[in-house]
C-alpha cells in the first residue's frame, strides 16, 4: 500500500513539510509541487531535514523548479525531478494520494 | 488508470489550478482516463466566464474548456461552494432570482456527491488546492 | 476495486474560523455519508482546533458550525481520530474537546464516544490503510 | 483619525472580510473617518452581487453594501485584480465585449493609484488578508 | 514611532508571527486576529515563544478567541485582550500599522 | 502630514509562482512610482525568493514577470533592501539573485545596484522609519 504524497508548501513559510515527513511510512514517495520545491535547494534549513528522512523517495517537479530557477547544482542530493508525465506516472505506481495542503 | 482530480483554489491567485490543468494534459497524453474534474472551495472560480486576464498572461478559464471539448471532459463545480462565490449557470440564476450569470461553456454545476463518487469510482483521486 | 466499498479518510489539519476549509470538509463529510462507503476523520496539526469546545461566534459574525460536528454520529461517522502530539504542542489535552457520540446498534445502541485520541505513528498507519484520502 | 482599509481576500474562504468589517463599523462608532475601502487581490470577490450563502449565514456582499449606504464610504475595487477574476460592472463588460456583469452595489472599479493615494491622505492605512 | 503589528496566521501553520517577533522594535505592540489567537492558548508552544519577548505588548482580539472557544485560564499570562473597539484604539495610539501576513 | 511626502515601504514576504502576491505586489509598486512619494522595497522570509534570478516559467505555462523586477530603475525605485537572515536559512547568497540596477542621476548616470542586503535588525529598523507599509 505504497502511497503518494504531495507537499506544495514552501517549508520556510508553512508546516506541511515538516507534517507530512511525520507522517510518511517506508517506501512511500514524497513529491515536492509550486512552493514545496523550495524544500530542495542545496544548504537550506529544508534540505538538511529532507535528506534525514530515510527509506522515502524525493522527488521534486522539474516546471516548478525551473519556473524558480532552482536547477542544476543548486538542488540538493537524493532528489529525483520528474515532469508532469513522471508525476501521473507516480500517481499510478503509488496505492494512493495523499495532498498536504 | 481512471483518474479524478479535485482543483480546491482559484486560477491566478494560486498556482493550483494551472498545475491540475498541467497535470490532466499529461495524463491524458500517457492515455489515461480522467473520469471527472471536480472543481470544490475557491476552485469554483475556475469556471467564470468574465474573466479577462492581462494579455501577456494565460487564460485559463480558457484552457479548461478547451480541455473540455477536446476530450469531453467532465468538469464539475460544486453548488454549495459556488453559490457562496457567486458562480451561477442560468438554471441557478433563474432559481435564486439573479439577474445575471457567468459560467463558462463546459462547466457544469452540480453537487457534492459527484465528488464522493468520483472517488468510489476512480483508481486514484488527486487533489491541487492550498 | 472500482465497485465494492471503499474506505474514506478525510484529513482535517487547518484551524476553523480563519479560513473555509474546516467548514466546507464537513459538507462534504455529511454528503459522504450517504454513500454508505467506509469513513474515517482524521484530526491532525491545526485540524485539532476544530474540535475545541465552546465556541461563540456571534461577535465574529459568522456561522457557528460546532453543531454539526456534534450530529457526526447521527450520520453514522463514529471514527474520528485525533492525533495527541498536535494536541500536545497546541497546550491542548482531550477535556478541552466536543463530547463526540454516536449509538452503537451492535451493542444495544449504547452511547460510546466517537473521538479516539492516537499517536502520530497510529495517524501515520490510519493514513496508510485507507483507500482514498480527501485532505482539507 | 482618517482610516485607509485594504481587504485582499474573498468573504467566505478567508475571516479577512469579516475582520475588515468588524473594524470598519467599530471605527465609524468611535467617530472616526473611513476615507475609503481598497479591495485588492482575491479581496474583489466581496463585490459579485451574484453570491447566494446558505439562509442561516451571514452575506457579506450585503453587509459591505449597506455599510457604504449607511455611511457614503468609498469601496474601490482595484480594475487589474477584478478583470483577472472575473468582477466586471457594465462599463467593463462593454469594454472587454462581455455579456454580464456582476457588480454589487456601492462598489465601484478604479485603478491602483486609489490605493496609493489613500496611503498618502490616511493618518493611517490597516491591512486584512490572508 | 511606536507601531501595531498585526498577526492573523496560526503559529502552527505559518511563520508569520516568529518572523514578527523577529522584527519587532521595544514599545511596539502586537495584536493577534483571526488564526493567529491559537499563539496565546496556555501551555501551547506559540505561548511560550510570545512569554520570551521583551518590552512588546501581546494583545488578542476578543470575538477571535471567543469563537475557537478560548477564553479564561486558557489564556496565557501577559496577553492583552481588546475588542474590536480595541483594535481601533491600538491602530490610533500607534504611528503605523504593518500586517504580517 | 497627510499632504507632503511620505516613505512608503512595501514589504515582500512571499515566494512567487505559488501564488500571484508577488505578481500583483510589484503592479502596485509600478503604479505608485508614479506618485513621488519616497519608496522602499522590503525582500525578508520567502520574499527573497522572489528575486533569485534565472527563472523559465514555459512549461509551467504562466507569465515571466521577472523582467519586470529588472524594470524597477527605470521607475525610479532603487532602494530594495534584502534580509541576509533570510536568504541564509534558504541556502542563498547574494550570487543566486537578480542584478537590479539604477542610473544614479546624482552622479553622472552611473549605474549601481539596486539591492543592498541588510541584517534582520536593520530590517527591523527600516520597518520602524518607514510612514506607510503595504504587506504582500
Amino acid at each position: 500500500m505504497a502511497m503518494l504524497h504531495t507537499v506544495n508548501k514552501s517549508p520556510y513559510e508553512k508546516s506541511a513539510l515538516e507534517s507530512c515527513l511525520n507522517h510518511v511510512s517506508e517506501g512511500d514517495t514524497v513529491l515536492l509541487i509550486e512552493d514545496g520545491v523550495y524544500a530542495v535547494v542545496k544548504g537550506g534549513r529544508a534540505a538538511n531535514a529532507l535528506a534525514s528522512v530515510k527509506g522515502v523517495k524525493i522527488a521534486a517537479l522539474e516546471a516548478d523548479l525551473k519556473a524558480r530557477g532552482i536547477g542544476g547544482d543548486k538542488i540538493t542530493e537524493g532528489v529525483e525531478v520528474v515532469d508532469y508525465g513522471g508525476f501521473v506516472d507516480l500517481v499510478e505506481a503509488n496505492d494512493k494520494t495523499e495532498a498536504w495542503l | 488508470m481512471k483518474l479524478g482530480i479535485v482543483v480546491n483554489e482559484g486560477p491566478y491567485t494560486h498556482e493550483a489550478s494551472d498545475t491540475a490543468y498541467n497535470f490532466a494534459v499529461a495524463a491524458l497524453e500517457k492515455g489515461h482516463e480522467i473520469y471527472r474534474i471536480f472543481f470544490y472551495h475557491d476552485g469554483v472560480n475556475n469556471a467564470t466566464r468574465l474573466t479577462v486576464p492581462p494579455q501577456d498572461d494565460r487564460n485559463i478559464q480558457q484552457k479548461w474548456t478547451e480541455l473540455q471539448e477536446k476530450h469531453d471532459l467532465d468538469l464539475v463545480v460544486c453548488i454549495a461552494a459556488a453559490q457562496r462565490r457567486g458562480i451561477l449557470d442560468e438554471n441557478e440564476m433563474k432559481r435564486q432570482g439573479k439577474d445575471a450569470y457567468n459560467i463558462a461553456p463546459g462547466f457544469r454545476i452540480s453537487g457534492l456527491g459527484q465528488l464522493i463518487e468520483a472517488g468510489i469510482q476512480c483508481d486514484r483521486l488527486v487533489t491541487f488546492g492550498d | 476495486m472500482s465497485e465494492g466499498v471503499k474506505k474514506f479518510l478525510y484529513v482535517n489539519r487547518k484551524a476553523p474560523h480563519g479560513t473555509i476549509y474546516a467548514l466546507e470538509a464537513l459538507e462534504v463529510v455529511l454528503i459522504g455519508a450517504a454513500f454508505e462507503q467506509d469513513v474515517e476523520l482524521a484530526f491532525l496539526d491545526d485540524g485539532v482546533f476544530q474540535l475545541v469546545k465552546g465556541w461563540d461566534t456571534k461577535d465574529l459574525g459568522s456561522k457557528n458550525f460546532a453543531p454539526t460536528y456534534m450530529a457526526l454520529g447521527d450520520f453514522e461517522v463514529t471514527k474520528v481520530f485525533v492525533e495527541k502530539e498536535s494536541l500536545d504542542e497546541r497546550g491542548l489535552t482531550a477535556d478541552d474537546l466536543m463530547e463526540l457520540m454516536y449509538e452503537d446498534e451492535d451493542d444495544d445502541w449504547a452511547e460510546k464516544p466517537s473521538i479516539r485520541i492516537v499517536s502520530r505513528e497510529e495517524m501515520a498507519r490510519i493514513m496508510a490503510a485507507n483507500d482514498v484520502i480527501l485532505s482539507f
